[in-house]
């Protein structure tokens, strides 16, 4: 590149730019320095990952977020692939609505989550019609995992869509002349075709799935997700270096994750971000 | 498993598209086993279209069959049918390295892996891209690339290689240089291929025949000598090489031009008289400069024109010629001529002019 | 695309077409249920929309959120297309840094922004120590503002610097080759080839912050945005109808603002989300 | 503002980048007013960059300079030097129609609209494109893209055009078609050009001058004539167009071949014995078929070989013969001839064959 155009870009951009590292860096800074300044210094993320009710919460949250991974993924993966390859008559109508959850907040799910699962809802009302039980499961972890693969379909369908667009279809037709049958077509081709977009949509819905709050505040306040656990010790026990050293050690989780996965993806993880 | 290729015949392989469109109308072709026939036409004429038929990548219309070496094998799909496919795109697989990618067909068989990995080697010494073994196919060029899509195909020892556009994403150097790799590939293996392309000189250097299409339709079958030399349409003619069109009054079994008059010694169908067209090439003009300003045309025949462009092609000269023909007409010329734009000059058109009813 | 490969994947994805449906349409239609059902009928849509309380919120989200948007964009613009274009020591760190808050949820971030200006925070040890006066603004909708700007930068900088990196310089040097200034190829090229990522990143950006919660519900109970209206009046209020007749007009609400990016954008929306 | 190119003179243009790559050696060029020069080489061999130093878009290292018409425009960005560019990729605006592509120029430089309206219309009918005017330019085809990128150039009246590779991404039949037009435009604008591309077919057809340019050097500069008849260098011979190169003891002004004698009455540089190589182009090669199997060469010179590929392509046959060198010899031959593999044939080259210094 040639430097004669570039001034002008530097006299806007560095101002902002040390703005910015400040803007960002003050805010972790000082939630390192709380750690420290607790009772416990920085023996805190000690006892953050050994007392029972943080290491479990903290556990429980990572085994939520990676089975609603895992689900979505799956779902999304064979659903996106369906759509993109086939036209059928009301396939927008389809997609539209696959969508739909994007447009409404976490608090709006958990609600729409008990108004099907909850005491008065609609599944209930149906399992006692049928066998006589009410099935209610909006206030758990069951309730909270079915809301959140509700709202990780829609971004993660439309990026295997988009990538499930791209594929070149002469590779597979290339496999197929090869001898390889649908089945070995889709483990060799199509999967690996769709790994950078379900890896990278994979993590982010991790990444969400791990600090998702207003779902899991709306269902109930006895889910010990850790985005919980952080509110409940910073806002009612007012214990600040437990509530920023939990904080500490979910940023390092989700930002391992992110990091693996746009290693593994290249830079498509930023992109779908 | 190898050895000569099989023959192909398509029996009235016709297709239709769901949204009504005609691809292809109804086509009958004997493929001769070992011969390589080359579709040849502007996009959108069919070719592809006859490819993957004869791939199994697409169906025939009800009626149509293909049939590979007496045996009818319209109802296998392509992963049944023991062919090798060449794509314009390459096609490769993006997440195996260069061994791999030409490994995967015999994988696919179950082939064990020490006769595959010998295999393999020798499919890469015989396109000579053994160095490229363990390289990721993103860091290959596209002459690389093609090389081992071939490698690939050929690994598994197919009896029909069918190739589309395989040369159409290089460049010119490359392109070449593939083209007489691939002639040279199809001559030993002695593999029937079919061959589908936009580029004459491609179809001419590569076909043992030529299968020129238009809008869906078999516009001429011929070698490349008999398609050059003898087009069975205006529209053959015009698509293979370059052709100069000059129209005039027919009388004395000659056509006068603006710049003389042609012996019409050519065919027998020629009217005696009247409106009439006739087409040359460029190489049937035999160009002589004049000096005197008062030069006739030749009594037996020959036009007197003006160059308006001579350029240097390196192996000839080709000319543009004012005056002749109510058109330009293109000649060529020798290197070690030299002409300048003004020069007068005699053309004499070979024998081979041909009469030619417009389109 | 022949019909040959498609029965398998038909007998894999129909199944799930039909769930996933039932599973995305019932939530919903239960939301309008509970609008009918409750005490004025479908007039609680005229209620929501004429009540002070409710339509100053209403409002005030949309400002908000239109603003968090607004100032993202303009920043993320020139930043972006500043990193995108320079090679500088320390670049890949400062990209590092801009994608941290994608690891932390809103609660976290909410938490941060207490403790950069609340009360106790460092902006008001600074300023009381400059000038005498303590600011405070943690609490109120610029605290939110501060928020959603610091955890809508890192999605639309990496949407930006994904498609700065696509842009064609040639097209640049073409439009300078034809007299352009750098400002006219900035306004004629540049502006206009970041434009799709620009209005879809920008239209993810108000979604999320017309939902967004955590933040909000850390920050204080007192900031009346929609969210927070909707979860009040549901849990602490049990007005039912008045929180989905909310839930729908927010959900409708941000649906246009994503179908109108969609339009402009083309697909690239999806991608990006 | 327009009326006859100016003429450029580069002194001294050398181009090391950031990362201390030469990319190209100081050069000195005089560019004519009004005549197209071609820049032509393999990729990387600083034909680009020499452009881009042109342009404007790269500045020569300290104490090169580029002058236009006399003024020293050196110091000049692109925007303020007066030029034209066309691009390979086209670098059309792509939220822009096809008028305001072509009007964009106009517009920068403030011409009023009614003005600018009349110019473009000019433009576009100038490249036969009026009914795309108002198209979006993501509907047209890579020449129709081209077309719209040499109008917008040319409709601010630039003094120097700049063509870097404009037709290396389109296919053959439309390559041709607009190299036809681009000369045509050239020629009736008198504009000075400065045309890079890697196709010596392409270089030759276009430029009144070549300069032919390897790694950072310029290896040669002359007419296509020139340059094909007359190479410099082993390099330049061998990059344009093919070229034969034998080996063998020389005695009695004669090369001794396998397949019989070729007589050296070329440069008087010849050394009278000892191990030389002689290159001739294809074209020069006379070829007569054998009819008994005991003709011997003709005691003058010649040699006998064995054609083992004929490939008919239209205008010539291309004949690959083995046994007359230690490696093969190509040959053209008139189309109406008959070879076939196998047959034995008598070659006699033109007095063109050039000694030849393996390099």
């Amino acid at each position: 590149m040639d430097r004669r155009d570039t001034p002008f870009l530097i006299l806007l951009a560095l101002p902002a730019v040390i703005v910015f590292s400040a803007f960002f860096l003050l805010p972790l800074a000082r939630l390192v320095m709380v750690v420290g300044e607790g009772r416990d210094g920085l023996a805190t993320y000690a006892v953050v990952l050994t007392h029972p009710r943080y290491l479990e919460s903290l556990v429980a949250t990572m085994v939520l977020s990676a089975g609603v991974t895992a689900v979505t993924l799956a779902l999304c993966g064979v659903v996106g692939v369906f759509l993109t390859r086939n036209r059928f008559f009301g396939q927008r109508l389809v997609v539209a609505m696959l969508t739909l959850p994007l447009s409404f907040p976490g608090v709006v799910v958990g609600f729409m989550i008990i108004m099907l699962a909850g005491r008065q809802g609609l599944i209930g009302d149906l399992t006692q019609a049928l066998t006589g039980n009410r099935l209610v499961f909006a206030y758990s972890m069951a309730g909270l995992f079915v809301a959140y693969v509700y709202f990780s379909i829609p971004r993660v369908i439309l990026t295997v869509m988009a990538a499930a667009e791209k594929l070149d279809r002469r590779v597979e037709e290339a496999a197929r002349s090869l001898g390889a049958s649908t089945w070995r077509v889709t483990r060799d081709v199509i999967i690996p075709g769709l790994a950078p977009a379900l890896v990278s949509s994979g993590a982010i819905c991790f990444a969400t799935a791990m600090g998702a709050f207003g779902t899991a505040f709306t269902l109930a306040t006895r889910i010990d997700v850790l985005p919980m656990v952080i509110y409940t010790e910073f806002t009612l026990n007012a214990n600040i270096a437990v509530a920023a050293s939990l904080s500490i050690v979910l940023g390092i989780i989700t930002w391992v994750a992110l990091a693996i996965a746009r290693s593994l993806a290249g830079t498509t993880v930023s992109a779908a971000a | 498993m190898t050895g000569p290729g099989l023959d192909i015949r398509l029996v009235a392989c016709a297709k239709t598209f769901t949204d009504g469109t005609r691809a292809l109308e109804p086509l009958d072709l004997d493929i001769a086993a070992g011969e390589t026939v080359v579709f040849l036409g502007p996009s959108g004429c069919g070719k592809t279209t006859t490819l993957r038929i004869i791939a199994g990548l697409e169906r025939p219309d009800p009626g149509g069959r293909v049939v590979f070496a007496g045996r009818d094998v319209t109802p296998l799909p392509v992963e049944k049918r023991d062919i090798g496919m060449v794509f314009q795109s390459y096609a490769l697989f993006p997440n195996m390295d260069v061994a791999g990618n030409v490994g995967y067909g015999l994988k696919v068989r179950r082939i064990p892996a020490v006769d595959r990995r010998r295999r393999v080697a020798e499919m890469l010494e015989m396109m000579h891209i053994t160095e490229l073994a363990a390289r990721s196919v993103d860091q290959l060029s596209g002459g690389q690339k093609q090389r081992v899509a071939l490698a690939r195909a050929l690994a598994v020892r197919p009896r029909v290689l069918l190739l589309d556009e395989p040369l159409t994403a290089l460049d010119a150097k490359l392109r070449e240089e593939l083209r007489i790799e691939i002639d040279r590939l199809l001559r030993n293996l002695g593999i029937t291929a079919v061959y589908v392309t936009h580029d004459q000189a491609e179809a001419m250097a590569l076909g043992d025949r030529i299968v020129v299409m238009e809008r869906g339709r078999v516009a001429q079958v011929g070698t490349p000598r008999e398609v050059y030399l003898s087009p069975a349409n205006p529209f053959v003619a015009r698509f293979i090489g370059t052709l100069n069109v000059v129209s005039g009054e027919a009388a004395d079994g000659h056509l006068h031009l603006p710049g003389g008059r042609l012996a019409l010694n050519g065919a027998g169908s020629i009217p005696a008289s009247g409106r009439l067209s006739v087409a040359f090439r460029p190489e049937a003009v035999a160009v002589i400069p004049l000096i005197n300003p008062g030069d006739q045309p030749h009594p037996d025949g020959g036009l007197i024109g003006t160059v308006t462009a001579a350029f240097f092609l390196g192996d000839h000269i080709r000319l543009v010629i004012d005056g002749a023909g109510e058109s330009a007409i293109v000649a060529l010329a020798p290197n070690h001529h030299r002409f300048t734009p003004g020069d007068r000059v005699h053309l004499a058109v070979d024998g081979g002019a041909m009469p030619f009813a417009e389109g």
